[in-house]
């Protein structure tokens, strides 16, 4: 599964982007953050507060709860800050 | 219609552009967002801009009665009193143009994925952007 | 800062004059009124009208923080597609600048000493002009 | 005193600028119309509906009962219709 990182994110994962395969168990998008935070301090620090992720599946805005399914990308990112 | 870019933005082309061999355009709003004492580095998601900006523009047309709207945003590294980002609204009355201007920022503001970096600090929401963003839900068509 | 002029006006050039060298606007609104499918003639009251676009422009530099705002009309012959008058607003934020923006041109349609002719009709006033302009009394600072 | 017509008020009248002397009894902007009303058809057909005349004395907007003094200028005109 592909996964983007933007801005505060990106500097705290220390990635902008990169092919993870989750557990079965991952079925939507806070299991997904659960999961990833399980993989380091950089993951922990950038999904510490989760108020101020947003979420994106195939470059859609979703809800935490929406299903993962077999995505091209899957986005996170902090509030957007723009204009 | 809409871009996203680096270079700056030439306001009379863009209105020329719109508004060229019509006489159904009465007003024209621009919107410019310049950047005021700091030096900032934009960032976006490529892609997903391109989209939210579509789906925003989209929904002012179904609401106003536009002749047409562009919104551009700049990228990169932008220094004090650059542009930052051009709203333009055509229609036959004023009162439309207007509504779809603020609409099109408060929304740009609170949904497109472009994200401000002053320095090393990431520049935070503000929850006066969310606020504006949200009276226009309960004025929905 | 306001002008009375048969010839055209330069946005960018009227906003370049107003943000020059300057880092604490953030936000700069313009309005253009365009013909649409007639051939107007405007006339106006030479002295009052820059008696009452500098009322205006004071009333509204007392109600919002600009930084800067201009008032620019045309008078003369002018076809479908002619720029007829152009309002610039440049504040710290976009709220100041939109709202003195629609401020300044409901104002100046209802009470700045302009007229239109239509041929040979004189274009009538609009009731919801003077509705647009009396909703801002209900606001007074 | 001067008086300025502009727009339809000035080619019912005929002229867009007359100086003219009202008699003492005439005190006010109401009272200087019904004065000038006396003065011919073009007169009568330009004063004839007071709801859409503006009246400015010396370039200020002034209701009919502004006493007149003694002004530079005194103008009326229909409706503003710029913008």
């Amino acid at each position: 599964m592909k996964l983007l990182y933007f801005a505060s994110l990106r500097q705290k994962i220390g990635t902008p982007e990169e092919d993870v395969t989750p557990p079965d168990s991952v079925r939507d998008v806070a299991g997904l953050i659960d999961w990833l935070m399980t993989r380091g301090p950089g993951y922990e620090a950038a999904f510490e507060n989760r108020a101020i992720i947003r979420a994106a599946i195939d470059q859609e805005y979703v809800r935490f709860d929406a299903l993962l399914g077999t995505p091209s990308e899957v986005a996170f990112f902090p509030p957007v800050t723009g204009g | 219609m809409n871009h996203v870019q680096t270079e700056d933005f030439d306001i009379n082309a863009e209105i020329a552009a719109l508004t060229k061999g019509r006489s159904d355009i009465g007003a024209v709003v621009t919107f410019s967002g310049l950047v005021r004492d700091v030096t900032l580095t934009l960032e976006h998601y490529a892609g997903m801009t391109e989209r939210e900006l579509g789906k925003i523009e989209a929904e002012a047309q179904t609401r106003w009665a536009l002749q047409a709207c562009v919104i551009i945003h700049r990228i990169g590294a932008l220094k004090p009193g650059d542009n930052i980002v051009l709203v333009i609204t055509a229609s036959a009355h004023r009162q439309d143009a207007f509504e779809a201007a603020e609409f099109l920022m408060d929304y740009l503001k609170t949904r497109a994925p472009f994200w401000k970096r002053e320095g090393e600090d990431w520049v935070e929401a503000k929850a006066s952007d969310d606020k504006a963003a949200a009276r226009w839900q309960a004025r929905k068509p």
